[in-house]
């Protein structure tokens, strides 16, 4: 059967439903959706029949259908308060298809193109150039953020996992501040919560930075000093350069 | 030859990666960018009318030596590897990157119908596509683009070389 | 030029390694060695006509296109102006401190499970590492965190857009 040909080629459920589409040549802006799901549905019967991993965007798509399907049963709705002309319900689906579609094209354009490595090649590298590049360390790479976190994940990942290892955008909001507090405590020695607080008043500035001197007061890294109660709170490297 | 050309093709013929006019200027202190960039050109054309096994080529906003696209058959034969093909999901997803970029995960997910991590993990691998920051809605979901690398291996001297959508479109009805 | 020729001519600028005319023989159906020793001898007199920046030289028994002697202080310009690049210890290293910061260099040492001196001054040269402050306690050891250079470097806008661990699992699925 050429089915179990095809079953492991689909990108998706909306691959799936351009191939039936396709496959009985129908005009993709007037799609009878009761074959279409009926072949759908089958086609999901013989996948899960198979055992093969069902995506749960099949099921999705498969509600959709059957929604739609029910709604074209239905007489044309007359809307007239929402002023609506009783939409196609297909719409929607129809648009979402032609968008897929599109760039399904784009990926066939994509690999259509002359590929270094496959069509095209650039000089071999000669035995000068790999001296060169064992000359700068072992195997240099030019990395991105991503390689950033891949590398910390992999390291952390042989740590104990008790180690306070969460790492989200907020923590790291309270390292930037920290930083910054450095930053500016190393060039004016002493400095007031207000004057760090500069033109961050709004509420999640405030909070942010007591935060940090509160953390770096725990590292020990700064010492805090009052001079009565409500008096201006005074920050002070803890170690002189 | 000019010695000044010859110099030109003697470094972009060392790199191992594509050269743009500014890296070179800033090898050679004498010479002004536009006349660089005129020689490159002339290489171009002096190699193409040559009509040798391989060409020089404009790609990633620079310039590398490439061979000839009609001679992979005979290339192919000396390198024994087969060079890692890409998925057909990989490939999709790299085309909405493409066309798409800047954009969010729940943007090509929306567009393929399908979850799209493990092309995107393996996309981000290969170096074809990158983080390019943070969108700034809720939750802040990182945004999605495509490398210089991506043109480099696409034989694009940039994104503007790739067909519209438009056109894509076209090409359909 | 004749279609065997830049063959040959193709074969050869793709290969990695000097080329000698039984190799290149073998990769010809219908091709002679003696042709092919020919044709290389008349591709070496073509390059060497055209002074260009590189030429086609006999080597180690073989054949390879190399750059002309002359044109070395140019390449190792070339070389000497790498875009910056960084080992895996360095990497690993700057990992450690972009999402542990701020940090002493014992608590590097102990997440890497290996001493990290060599790489921390690496990173303290190239700049992308500082020392933030000193810690009060006995010993007053030096506390490190990433710098401006760092978030230029890395097209960040703060340390917030990182990604994280979390969105790098969700890519995994």
């Amino acid at each position: 059967m050429s089915y179990e040909i095809k079953l492991d080629i689909f990108e998706g459920p909306l691959d799936l439903l351009l191939y039936l589409i396709r496959k009985n040549e129908i005009d993709i802006y007037n799609i009878p959706i009761a074959l279409i799901t009926e072949q759908y549905l089958a086609y999901l019967d013989m996948m899960r029949s198979l055992n093969l991993d069902l995506a749960g965007e099949y099921l999705v798509l498969a509600a959709t259908l059957i929604h739609i399907k029910s709604r074209l049963l239905l007489p044309p709705a007359e809307d007239e308060e929402s002023g609506e002309e009783g939409q196609d319900p297909r719409a929607e689906l129809v648009r979402q298809l032609l968008e897929y579609q599109t760039f399904k094209e784009a990926a066939l354009s994509l690999e259509a193109r002359p590929l270094l490595d496959r069509d095209v090649f650039s000089r071999g590298a000669t035995a000068e150039d790999q001296a060169v590049a064992e000359e700068e360390d072992e195997g240099e790479i030019e990395i991105g953020v991503f390689e950033l976190v891949q590398a910390f994940r992999r390291i952390i990942a042989g740590l104990d996992p008790s180690d306070d290892l969460v790492i989200d955008t907020d923590r790291m909001s309270l390292t930037e501040r920290i930083n910054e507090i450095m930053e500016r405590l190393t060039e004016s020695r002493q400095l007031t919560f207000t004057e760090l607080l500069g033109a961050r008043t709004d509420r999640k500035g405030i909070v942010y930075t007591f935060l940090a001197i509160l953390e770096l007061m725990k590292l020990r890294m700064i010492k805090a000093y009052q001079s009565g109660p409500f008096g201006p709170i005074r920050l002070f490297l803890a170690v002189e350069e | 030859m000019e010695e000044k050309m010859a110099i030109i093709e003697a470094i972009v013929f060392a790199s191992e990666s594509p050269l743009t006019a500014e890296r070179i200027a800033e090898m050679i202190p004498d010479a002004q960018k536009r006349d660089i960039s005129a020689i490159l050109q002339r290489l171009v054309q002096e190699h193409d009318a040559r009509g040798g096994g391989f060409r020089l080529a404009e790609v990633a906003g620079g310039f590398q030596f490439r061979t000839r696209e009609d001679m992979a058959p005979w290339i192919r034969k000396l390198k024994a590897t087969r060079p890692s093909m890409l998925s057909p999901a990989a490939i999709e997803t790299l085309a909405v990157v493409a066309y798409r970029q800047p954009l969010v995960k729940s943007e090509i997910d929306r567009i393929r119908g399908v979850d799209a991590s493990g092309a995107l993990k393996g996309l981000l691998e290969k170096k074809l596509v990158r983080i390019v920051g943070r969108k700034d809605v809720p939750g802040k979901p990182i945004i999605y683009g495509t490398t210089r690398k991506f043109l480099e291996v696409f034989n694009l001297r940039d994104l503007s070389e790739l067909p519209t959508l438009r056109e894509l479109k076209d090409l359909q009805e």
